[in-house]
């Protein structure tokens, strides 16, 4: 009897995680049609005389990510304090970094294959040609997903501990959002825009460096979020 | 030899209460604490502190060598809280199966089925738990408590709901794993449940230990006397 | 305490749908074959013959979807149920085939897979609205309860409607369409004419035994679970 | 000892509910940073060269608050199932629509909480003159707000019952939401372009109609999802 | 003289399991039903049913002429389920204030203070639920259920989590009420704390009756006896 090494516990919570979700494989399938719907609502929103599609395409798209990426976070720590279901977590003998890359990967998951529906949707409906810029378009996706999704788990579990849920401490969090959905924000409006893809190169590094901070960040300090 | 449960000046406070006062004491293998005290006295709080859920204020609390909430130390621990800690949207089986794999048990499966064999609740064991009475919970919850057979085994109030049938297997079941040379906490209002198990017992009040002594030479009606004034 | 399954009815072939296959089967070869092509669009109209028929098949059984809701509130008849939840799954099929036929229509004759005509609108959130309505009824476990929802979501879906077609219709002629669409007023030669309502004819037909097989499936399943241990 | 009568039970119970959102804060700024971050997003994705500000605006506007309202929702009966406190309403000699009433009622003041904060940032970051329009558009919002908040609580009970809970919540409601922000967005537009009202009564009637038949609607079919 | 509390083959299944089967039995005022039976058996389901929380399947409850869920009805009944049935962002006082409020108690605040001081939670009245320990939150969830002084308290398990002081302002609430004229149904696991109360006793098995009678001729221990080999 062995612990379960950070992966391999990380991994366990995932898949717990994905387990409870897809209980009812409609979990998922709510998740997209919720971006569908809102990308079709918010055509409506504006006059389309007054303003081309591909210049509401990308705020769209990323306000409709980053509501169901929220979502699906709140969702990931409710799922936790319902019986105290979290406290067996913090008793198992795994480093609370799993608890929170583990749910970090089963967000990200979630929120990737919300994307993989709403680009193909926002194409469509906003007739947009996206073939030509496909590519980067993904490599931001992921980029940012995986951003969006460290700061949003982090931030899932500050207010799922009711401790500090009623702190302030989610509005503190808002600030760190915006570093990382603004650029895939801007990069999206480039690249839709049909501009070249090397303008884009800057934005791209940029969101890789944040990344790399928020991931390593947010993984260090979601520990002490926890402990009470 | 080292003690198996160790607690130096244990204390933990929330605002301006004390719910823990620097509680000193120790468990040997094979030793079962019952801890009584009335509503409020800090039972639920001490055994938080000792399964490292919580952080105390003053002193530490250690595993054999290792101090809480160190992961070795966690993983010796079993606690049988008052809340679930259940998925309920889970069966039995998935629920107690994930705990097995947490603890890196190696036989997952076949631990999972025994423990909710000693149970009794096999038969319920592959509905989601949101669907089992709140006994058939208890077990289930208490099965997930100890499917890693720990050495250390805390149990809050842990008769809660369960029936003639259960509080047996429950009762074997913690007499076992004391056989094993597992030492026990067991919190109860009932001074005869707790007792019976009971290598030493304590009441707890406002935080302190009223009275700390063996159980063997104990009379239950006088203690029960006693305990009813001393609380009063 | 869980009863043996019973025993899955024996499969007979479903005569009616096979015929609705055949009629549907029958009208395609008449649109492709006795049917002259359209003067501007070319092969390309022959997508009328499903994209039309499919459209008014999936308004009806919406309609009848939320009829059966409302009459279930008052009967309580789990076949109104039933029926609610074949005529659904059939439906969306049928929306499904408008929104899949229109847009490769659309792409050749307009240029844009979609416009944002009131009809196109009003289809994609009737599309919208059946698959909430599935999802719903997949989300609840309790028999009584999911019939209960669904009718409910039934009822106000159809409240719903016509808000949605009035807002979308002023949303246009307030502004025209960025691409021109002529969705409106079918004229056609009388034999193109024959065709489209043999279609129409045909697709309802389909819509029927479709809807008749799938609730024997349903009738079937509930007799299932009648008899399986109930949780969840 | 006489049972409270339906407004009094009403407002009882949206009372309390204030009474506990005010306590834990966590819904309302949750909703707020939803909020300012769709505000942000779309101002980062906006390409001021293309769009006009005043076209810009009204869509973000209503954007935030579909998505605000919808978290209002999901709150209102998350805080019930906690610990079965639902069940305590249901077994009080209460007509069961005050529930709904409450709750609408509550929800109603979130959202227009949420809306009075979040027009003075959109005003702010696009720097819009709202002045003029004041009046006019504190009408439209809480006519808008009426319809999000009828058909959403409604929805937020149906779905509070269910397996998937705050994920159906947007799949069911965001289809009802169209004759509403549709309508709220395009007078919206026409205030801040500073267009007089009166083209928009067309709108204004609709929205007007939707909240008369859906507020009576949900009333009457709400204890249809209460009842086990 | 019509019974206050009366059911009518009253029965409830979940899926295909029958948690309650047409129970029938009726208490008049000042009469106590000690209601035991193993986990699984039906007695919350049985409560919930009698407060009109769920719809039976089969079979009707009524509180004095009234049927369920008739408001008037709902009104005379006080649940103290296994849930807290409790706001836990609110303090105790604010909860009980509450549910007088919504059965229209004229003196509310005056009926708070005293439902809190007969359950002694009083000096913690003013915390949010949250922080209470256990015992003290059921302390309150029994303030709750009982400010209005209901005609029928249904108790299920009402003694968790309750300490010696607890349980005694428990029982001497419950016999007050008993005295005034109440019909008390108390669900318990254990037999002396049920048996001390009722005036009737009754052994739920899978949904049924094993047995039903007068507590006053029992002796405890062969009641002990014959209970564990009938539900064994
Ligand atoms: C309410 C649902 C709909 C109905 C009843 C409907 C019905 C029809 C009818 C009768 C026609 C033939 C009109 C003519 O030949 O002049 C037509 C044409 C067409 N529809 Fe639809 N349709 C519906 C939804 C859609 C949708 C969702 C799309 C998706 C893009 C679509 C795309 C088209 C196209 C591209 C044409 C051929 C272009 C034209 O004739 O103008 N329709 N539809
Ligand atoms: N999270 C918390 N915040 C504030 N006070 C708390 C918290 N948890 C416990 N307390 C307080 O600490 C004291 C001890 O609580 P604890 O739950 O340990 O008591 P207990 O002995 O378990 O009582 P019971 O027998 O009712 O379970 C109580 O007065 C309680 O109000
Ligand atoms: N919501 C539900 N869905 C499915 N089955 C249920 C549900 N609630 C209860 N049951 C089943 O009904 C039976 C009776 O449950 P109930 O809670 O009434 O038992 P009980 O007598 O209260 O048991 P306990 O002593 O453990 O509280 C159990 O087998 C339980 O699994
Ligand atoms: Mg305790
Ligand atoms: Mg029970």
């Amino acid at each position: 009897m062995t612990h379960p090494g950070l992966i391999a516990a990380s991994w366990l919570i995932a898949r717990k995680d994905l387990a409870i979700e897809f209980r009812t494989r409609s979990a998922f399938l709510s998740a997209l049609i919720l971006s569908l719907l809102a990308i079709v609502i918010f055509y409506f929103a504006w006059d389309p005389t007054a303003i081309g599609a591909a210049d509401l395409a990308p705020g769209v798209l990323w306000v409709t990510f980053t509501f169901s990426g929220l979502l699906a976070m709140h969702r990931s720590f409710g799922v936790e304090r319902q019986d105290g279901a979290i406290e067996a977590l913090l008793t198992a003998p795994i480093p609370r970094e799993a608890i929170f890359l583990g749910k970090a990967f089963a967000n990200l998951l979630f929120v990737l294959g919300v994307q993989a529906i709403a680009l193909p949707a926002v194409a469509i409906f906003y007739n947009l040609p996206v073939g030509h810029a496909l590519a980067p378009l993904a490599v931001v996706m992921v980029l940012a997903a995986i951003g969006l999704v460290s700061v949003g788990t982090l931030l899932g579990g500050l207010t799922a501990n009711t401790r500090l849920g009623e702190l302030l401490l989610p509005v503190l969090a808002l600030p760190f959002f915006v570093p990382v959905v603004m650029p895939a924000a801007q990069v999206t409006a480039h690249l839709l825009a049909g501009r070249p893809i090397a303008e884009a190169f800057a934005w791209i590094r940029i969101l890789l460096a944040f990344d790399l901070v928020f991931v390593y960040l947010c993984t260090l300090v979601f520990p002490l979020t926890l402990d009470d | 030899m080292t003690p198996l449960l160790e607690a130096e000046s244990l204390g933990r406070t929330f605002g301006a209460r004390r719910a823990v006062d620097e509680l000193t004491f120790s468990l040997d293998p094979g030793e079962c604490l019952a801890l009584f005290g009335p509503n409020g006295a800090g039972k639920t709080t001490a055994l938080r502190l000792l399964a490292g859920l919580i952080k105390p204020t003053t002193g530490t609390a250690r595993i054999g060598a290792t101090r809480l909430p160190d992961l070795a130390a966690r993983s010796r621990v079993g606690l049988i809280s008052h809340r679930s800690l259940l998925y309920d949207a889970l069966t039995a089986r998935e629920n107690v199966h994930f705990s097995a794999r947490l603890h890196g048990l190696t036989d997952a499966t076949a631990a999972t089925t025994r423990a909710l064999e000693a149970l009794r609740v096999g038969d319920r064991a592959d509905v989601p738990v949101r669907a089992l009475s709140r006994g058939l919970q208890q077990r289930v919850a208490i099965a997930r408590a100890i499917v890693h057979q720990p050495d250390v085994i805390l149990a809050d109030e842990p008769y809660t709901g369960l029936d003639e049938s259960g509080s047996a297997a429950l009762t074997g079941l913690l007499q076992e794993r004391r056989a094993a040379g597992a030492a026990l906490i067991v919190v109860t209002h009932h001074l005869q449940e707790g007792l019976a198990l009971a290598t030493h017992a304590a009441i707890l009040r406002s935080g302190r230990f009223a009275r700390y002594e063996r159980a063997a030479g104990l009379d239950l009606l006088r203690y029960a006397a006693e305990y009813r004034e001393l609380v009063a | 305490m869980t009863s043996a399954p019973a025993a899955p009815p024996v499969r007979r072939p479903d005569w009616l749908l096979l015929a609705a296959f055949a009629v549907v089967a029958a009208a395609y070869v008449r649109a492709i074959w006795f049917t002259p092509p359209d003067l501007l669009q070319g092969y390309a109209q022959k997508i009328l013959y499903v994209h039309a028929p499919s459209a008014w098949v999936a308004f009806l059984a919406f309609g009848l979807t939320a009829a059966a809701g409302a009459f279930w509130l008052f009967l309580k008849d789990p076949r109104l149920d039933r029926f609610a939840e074949s005529s659904a799954e059939v439906g969306v099929v049928f929306n499904t085939a408008v929104l899949v036929s229109g847009p490769l229509w659309g792409k050749p004759i307009w240029g844009a897979w979609w416009v944002w005509d009131a009809r196109l609108t009003l289809t994609l959130f009737l599309w919208f609205l059946f698959l909430g309505y599935l999802v719903l009824r997949g989300a609840i476990a309790d028999r009584d309860a999911r019939a209960r929802y669904a009718a409910v979501l039934g009822l106000l879906g159809a409240a719903l409607i016509p808000f949605i077609h009035l807002s979308v219709y002023l949303f246009n002629t307030q502004h025209p369409l960025p691409v021109v669409a002529n969705t409106q007023g079918i004229q056609m030669p009388p034999v193109m004419a024959k065709t489209f309502f043999f279609a129409f004819f045909a697709f309802t037909f389909l819509y029927v035994a479709l809807v008749r097989s799938r609730y024997a499936l349903a009738t079937e399943r509930d007799a299932l679970d009648d008899s399986a241990n109930g949780d969840d």
